[in-house]
């Protein structure tokens, strides 16, 4: 399942519901970002996406995702819109035979949804609002994937 | 014409986030967004800008059909 | 919250509450691990643990945990005594500031478990019982950890 | 006079889980053990059985007090 929602979600719902009647499954991993209120200095955080392009995007990386990883089945859902701090920003769920795959799938995911999904994202803070680009932590964390595959 | 969608600072810059441009080429579109808002006409030809046309990604000219949806898109900032 | 538990648990709702309320945390990984059915040659899985011994020493565990990922919190949930096929046998949950340590100290943690945590495991399959013992790579897979502290 | 706990397969080979046995070593325990169940005293003595003395782990020989938790720990499979 991936999607964008403008609600707020509780991600151990999610959860309870991807860990339920798994019969072959050994190894579900989870990530959930939640918004930091950076002492203040974040209030809202306003997440902008493009309506199916961005749908599109994060299901193509999530394709690459299960073939790599050879993944059971997967889950990511994305906020949207405004978020408050403490609230949950985006969720990844992965299921595979043996951890070592879903935890490296979950990695994986997250480095290529921080860099590459189609956000736009404006963190509003006491002295206004401004635009926010990936962080170079961001851009290094994917290139790992990048030169894993071709060594 | 085309519907023109700008995402990001592109919205804030321009004051607005959809609308019908004339237009049959993607140059077309863009001299007349820079006609009409110099500052967004040099803000959609700047480094790192994206241009989907009808949700997919093109490089370079490309003609544009009347009922084409042609995204804008700045930098992402990702999830 | 360090435990052990002979009733069956939903990772979801220990993950809900994880979460709750957590103002500079960005982000949350879990590992929720699954019985596997083996296509029928698990029947039942029975695990053992030294009550009292086994909490002691998968606290230390996590304090190791604590320490080199420099967590802000952390759960260790494990099931004790029969579980069937699809019920959750563990559950570790991580919270720290930026993925990369949540992530790395989940990933640490259930290495610690599988292979240093005091269980004894039984597989009840149509066949009969038979004690098992970790894999070899869940032996490997705990030295990764050795090797990158010494390095 | 100790009380001794069995785990994993050492439980399944001796028949039972936990008993007091008398000995104020951990070589009488051993012996004790040994004279009452041959197969039982050669697996405590093999290879990966540890032993932990109230819950804390042991090497070589000790002396036991009365009240004693005295465990043998066959490998452990991990969680």
């Amino acid at each position: 399942m991936i999607g964008l929602t403008e609600a707020a979600f509780d991600p151990g719902a999610l959860l309870s519901e991807f860990s339920l009647a798994r019969q072959e499954v050994g190894a579900i991993a989870s990530f959930t970002g939640l918004a930091r209120a950076e002492a203040g200095q974040t209030q809202v955080l306003e997440l902008e996406a493009y309506p199916g392009f961005t749908e599109a995007r994060i299901a193509k990386i999530a394709e690459q995702a299960r073939e790599r990883f050879g993944l059971a089945d997967l889950i990511v859902l994305h906020r949207v819109g405004k978020i408050g701090p403490g609230e949950p920003i985006v969720f990844v769920a992965t299921a595979s035979r043996h951890r070592r795959q879903a935890f490296e799938a979950c990695d994986f995911l997250m480095d290529y949804l921080k860099s590459r999904a189609p956000f736009w994202k404006k963190e509003h803070g006491p002295d206004g609002a401004r635009w926010i680009e990936p962080r170079a932590q961001d851009h290094a964390d994917v290139a790992r994937w990048e030169q894993e595959k071709k060594s | 014409m085309a519907r023109v969608l700008l995402f990001g600072p592109l919205r804030d810059l321009a004051g607005w986030r959809e609308r019908e441009v004339e237009g049959s080429t993607l140059a077309e579109l863009r001299a007349r967004l820079q006609a009409e808002d110099a500052a967004l006409g040099e803000a959609i030809a700047g480094p790192g800008v994206q241009v989907a046309v009808d949700q997919a990604l093109v490089r370079g000219e490309v003609s544009i059909s009347a009922s084409a949806e042609v995204a804008f898109l700045p930098p992402m900032s990702g999830g």
